[in-house]
């Protein structure tokens, strides 16, 4: 079992959750974010000062998956994120080693569903 | 002997004479005139008070039921709309309104506050007092096209409602030789002349602009209405109390006289029309919905607001009860037709709340109408009068929406030609403003602002 | 000669007499009588809208001093209380606080407002004026009795106390035929008749209700109250300012003048004993606690305001700091008692400021009262009167105690019995705002709202 | 024959005289006198009280344009500076301001409220109209000092300023024998008195204090100001309309007679210099910064009403139009000047908008006052006047600079000698909510108060 | 070391945190999210109009722990948290490999506790 | 890869992002929390009644770094949070198995930076 998470734009939250969606993947946690990555980002103005805001709001979206979920849940991280621009985001693949069902004790691969 | 008779009686009248005369001259008395004009003076400018600080309650109830990401957008509409159309109607909208009459239409005087000295000082209260409810009208749009408008094309709109569709509008009813106002329209604080325009322009605006993204989506053929949960429901209540607050200005200060012994009545029905508003709507939403839904409370007290804007002086407090009753009613039914049935986009529900409810207001006076109270006018259909009153009353509604449609449809439809009128796609997901403004209304807070 | 005499004596006289008659005939003079009829009807309607203004400034003390997840519901109690309150004091509460009295106990005419027409634009003006303090009164005890009792439960407590247990009180104290107010008991403004009402109705409501989930924990065997932080104290000094200013129509409006020119010494000592209270408080709070804490100074201010209400019209300045300074020391003092020793959850600290201080005040009159201010009542104890006045307002504070907790009691006991007082165990873990409204006051906002 | 003359004579006088005689025993008459007494009390009162709510426009203002870890601190400095400044007004402020004058520099009696039973009512009057005016002066300050300055300290100033350094500038002006009142500087409602003197006292505090951690960092060798966004932009807007709104109070109520016909131009010029101000500054900003700026033009709001202030009574409408676009105009150069060039850290503002633009206020009525309106003083440069009222507007906003540098210079002097001046580097870091009072304003919330 | 990852329903955080502490764990990190599993939750209403929740807010707790805590950890998780109801909640458990405790430089299994 | 998360001070935020910027790490996603350690921390008040503070506000910084880097990241973090106070923090650092760049689809030890 793996460990997916991505960080993705905010506005592309809702799409992101469509194509996981399309995929049959239904079970996601989401938290909010600033990142600081390559793109610079626009500068906020507040009374005619820029704010560097190299801190970006960004969505953190994490998924536990069985192994033969992965590719697709990549894809379809990548199909509602992708934009081409800076800030796209990046997904991260951690080993998941045991997964818990807190309502029936569940573990294991069954659980994660 | 008669010289003493004389000189007895001399004596005898000046002592009655004189000390009259004396007290006169070193205190002299105040006339009925001069009362008037000071409590008048004073009684307009702290009503016109109150009505400003409306300002703030629309800008609170705005933004409290739009989303986070707009928020400093919609502050600076309202902000905005004032500062700019203070200026519109001092240069040409007080003219339009209360100029010299050409032909009961439009006025044709008094331009950028050109007025003789003798007029100057009640000219000045009145144009103060007038300039705070053309802010109103403006301002009530504002909701309506929320979160998806060009600040700068907001800024255009506002300068035409107050320097020209608002005036006339307000000159037919509210100048002394306005054509609805010869035939006799009551419409005591604004109902229509205020609440009415406002409400349609923003149906104009509602309708030319479109609805926000996602507002609106087709599941298997079906349009299926999505909710965009406001970001500050409690600033969205403050707003309310501040508008009913400052209502007591609007209303009550429409007696344009301080020394009216009818300023407490309005005071009532006011306070009972809001009431029986916010009541209607509270249970209507319970039995519908299940659940007592604050938004549509906080609608029903100000439909019941506007309801009895126009018939507050004429009617009495049980009658109010009855047409705040009703208001609130309709305000949840009609949101819900604009909103599921014609899939019209108003954020926060100005359409239904001014447009419907001041059409509702000033017609009731039709038909609740005391024949002891109404002045202008005849009593109301329900209260031994028959329906002339009534039909006057549906003219003038009908006049002013057909009015405000052609003349606010002729401003949103061009700005739209010339691709002015609405923000980008992918400005209004990220939210206007960032983009318009480059602000950020809450900054240091973890807000999922995308939803 | 003697014609001439007298020719020259006619024209004379003429030329003092006529002008005279002329003037007067023209332009007719005003009288005080009616002088006074137009000052008050301004006077009170102004300030009638200053007090209605509070219901804001209640609503967001108390939303901003609870947790975010009941937000919802306090802004609805706050805004219902109001228009249910309205409606009730429309067709029972005026009738029995200023009808005919029956024997000082109770009014008995005038329900529904049926008023002869020659009596209609004052009583219209009275009864705004007072409708506004009925609703003090109600929502006082929305704060401590929030984030755990049931909404449809609130507004039948509501009605109750807007339509009988308030005017009841108030009739025995305003009503001139009252049996408190002829044995000239002073509440000039109504440290008692609202805020003590308003105050002891909390307790009741508290104390039936119990604490809050998790608010008072037992740890090996010593109970230890948990604080549970507001969750927005910029509103909540908001509704302090808000509150403050309201106050000067409270108290000042009270002369129930608009020629009084006494309104000037009220909005003083108004002025003092505020700013006392918060100092006192706050220095209490910096020494007690080591920090100044901002919520006992807030409260601190409006107990300097519940303690300048029922004296602030019979006393000096000085003395208004004095009876200013003791309140925000009460205040703190108070809230500690209920929460640490009698654990008894007030979230807001209404029963202290409101109750507690006001009786306080109340007590004030028959100290600090000056001999030649006070009108209804006699000098106060240390202003070389007697224990007399004292006693009075004893009498009448222990009265309108009895009256409340008995009556409030009933009801809160009903209502409990019934189970339909408080909401269940989960829906207070998660908040009333979904469970009772459906909805969430800060959406998108991340909140740890469990807390 | 003559006899019967006689007879007819007296009784034909009789008819004329009597009736009017006795009238006037019946229903006494009211005189101008009394007349202007009644309305003044309420006028100042009601004035008065929406200038007492400008306190709460300051605190939302000051609270929203800055971090939300410091808004507790920034709540309660208002909330006390009113409270210890009223007590400090009442027992030495209005004593040096309007006690009987010593040589026209400062008051030597009153203190206390030490006054004669016979001028009472009208100095309690007076007072409440002048202790509102003394806490917006010191208020002003708390805005320039926030984020790093001790509470403590913050007190000790607060009763400097109301007791002494306001009230002896005041003197100079508005008593009857100030020095420069006689000399016919004309500054009608305190663009100088209470604007300048706070926006100065803003200036020593801030350079004394010091900027905020981080605020100007230097990068290879120059200086880069960072800007420290605001957190809650939308109470901020809200603090923009109740400021607004008790502007009304604060200029109409300066005609310190409730009788005045020029109640309605002030409010005009009020309405329109602030709404240019705001279109200036918003216009401005757009062009400089490329997006229209809610903070500045918030400011240029501000700004335009700081303008109008000492002009208010004295211009036309068309003058306070451009009086108020000029202010807007110059507040954003200030703001980006005090900044960028000289580093001084003002987190709201405050200097520009009520030092700078007060300064512009009181000079624009030596340019654009009106023959036949000023009074004191003499007609504007541009309006056919010559140059004498611009030399003595300057000379006053000299003495008042000088005053106000060199007192305050000393308080915040000798506080920072003691070290009691400033919170220690880690406290400013973490917030002065936690450090200075232990509290969180908004609990629960999830808040990147690190930024 | 593992890091254990939980999401769990808000208003039972408190009970957690004391079953959490029964077990003597005491170091523990909490965040805010939002979560999408098979609970549909309620919706909102907001003016009439239904607010498709499927974003419910979770609590996610993080604790790193030594090997031999791991059992009683996940155990004191379920305690405090499960009620047999949908939206109960996950237990996610992978591998840490390394700790730094950053007031000390202490690091390895002396630096959790 | 690893994947180093490490929890700190709040006001020690810029102080680690400068130290990480001298040490040429860019890219770093933060998250806001709260924390429960060793500190027990202040006690705030609220009407004078303490509020066990037993969960203090932290920051989470997350930072996906190759294996060279990881050193120097934890050197940089340790540099700009130490103070020597409890409630300093701590760093974990787990096993980074893929790394998608969704503007590009890089994947791997490319697609980190
Ligand atoms: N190495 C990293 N460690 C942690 N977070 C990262 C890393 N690289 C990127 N991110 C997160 O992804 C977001 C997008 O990264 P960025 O480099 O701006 O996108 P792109 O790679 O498309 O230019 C960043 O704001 C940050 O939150
Ligand atoms: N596979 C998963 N990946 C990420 N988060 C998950 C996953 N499964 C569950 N969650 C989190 O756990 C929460 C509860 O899951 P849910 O399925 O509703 O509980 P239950 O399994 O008891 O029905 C979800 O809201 C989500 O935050
Ligand atoms: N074992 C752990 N699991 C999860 N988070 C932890 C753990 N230990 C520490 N933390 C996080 O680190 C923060 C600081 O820990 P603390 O023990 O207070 O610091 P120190 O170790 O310097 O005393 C805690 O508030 C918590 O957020």
């Amino acid at each position: 079992m793996k460990l997916i998470t991505a960080y993705i734009q905010p506005h592309k939250l809702n799409d992101v959750k469509q194509k996981l969606f399309e995929a049959e993947i239904y079970k996601i946690s989401v938290t909010n974010a600033l990142g600081c990555g390559q793109q610079m980002g626009y500068t906020e103005k507040f009374r005619g000062v820029d704010i560097e805001v190299n801190l970006l709001k960004k969505i953190r979206i994490e998924i536990a998956v069985n192994d033969d979920f992965v590719k697709k849940t990549i894809k379809a991280i990548i199909d509602g994120a992708h934009t081409g621009e800076i800030g796209d985001g990046k997904i991260f693949i951690t080993p998941l080693e045991e997964v818990v069902r807190i309502r029936t004790n569940e573990t294991g691969t069954v659980a994660i569903g | 002997m008669k010289k003493r008779a004389l000189t007895v009686l001399v004596v005898l009248l000046s002592l009655m004479v004189f000390p009259a005369i004396v007290s006169a001259q070193e205190a002299e008395y105040v006339t009925k005139a001069d009362l008037d004009g000071i409590t008048t003076m004073l009684w307009l400018v702290v009503a016109g008070a109150l009505v400003f600080l409306m300002q703030a309650g629309f800008a609170m109830v705005e933004v409290g039921l739009t989303r986070s990401k707009n928020a400093v957008n919609i502050l600076m509409k309202n902000l905005m709309d004032f500062a700019v159309g203070a200026l519109a109607f001092f240069a040409v909208g007080w003219g339009l309104m209360y100029g010299a009459s050409s032909g009961g239409w439009f006025g044709t005087s008094e331009f950028f506050l050109n007025i003789p000295t003798e007029e100057w000082a009640n000219k000045m209260r009145d144009w103060f007092f007038q300039v705070v409810f053309a802010a109103t009208a403006a301002t009530i749009v504002s909701g309506a096209v929320a979160e998806r408008i060009k600040f700068g094309s907001y800024l255009i709109y506002s300068v035409f409602i107050s320097a020209i569709v608002y005036p006339v509008a307000g000159h037919w009813i509210w100048n002394a030789e306005g054509f609805l106002a010869v035939k006799g329209f009551h419409d005591f604080a604004g109902s229509t002349v205020v609440h009415s325009v406002g409400g349609w322009a923003a149906l104009v605006g509602a309708v030319v602009l479109g609805p926000r993204l996602g507002k609106y989506v087709k599941v298997d053929g079906k349009i299926i209405s999505k909710a965009f949960p406001g970001h500050n429901l409690t600033l969205a209540a403050l707003g309310v109390f501040i508008l009913w607050f400052g209502w007591y200005g609007f209303n009550a200060g429409s007696t344009l006289n301080g020394s009216s012994a009818d300023i407490g009545h309005i005071a009532v029905t006011t306070t009972l029309g809001a009431s029986a508003g916010a009541v209607a709507a509270m249970i209507l939403s319970w039995i519908w919905f299940k659940k007592p839904d604050v938004s549509m409370t906080m609608n029903g007290a100000l439909a019941g607001l506007v309801s009895i804007t126009a018939p507050t002086f004429a009617v009495s407090p049980t009658s109010a009860i009855i047409i705040g009753l009703i208001g609130g009613i309709l305000v949840v039914l009609s949101v819900e037709f604009f909103d599921k049935v014609l899939h019209i986009d108003d954020p926060v529900g100005a359409i239904s709340v001014h447009g419907i409810c001041g059409v509702w207001g000033t017609l009731a006076v039709g038909l609740f109408a005391e024949p002891d109270r109404i002045r202008q006018g005849t009593a109301g259909l329900f209260m031994g009068g028959d329906a002339t009153q009534l039909g006057v009353q549906a003219l003038g509604v009908g006049m002013v929406f057909g009015w405000v449609v052609v003349t606010m449809g002729a401003v949103f439809l061009l700005l739209k030609a010339v691709k002015f009128l609405r923000v980008s796609k992918k400005e209004e997901q990220q939210g206007l403003d960032i983009n318009e403004h480059g602000a950020d209304a809450y900054h240091g807070f973890q807000i999922f602002s995308n939803m």
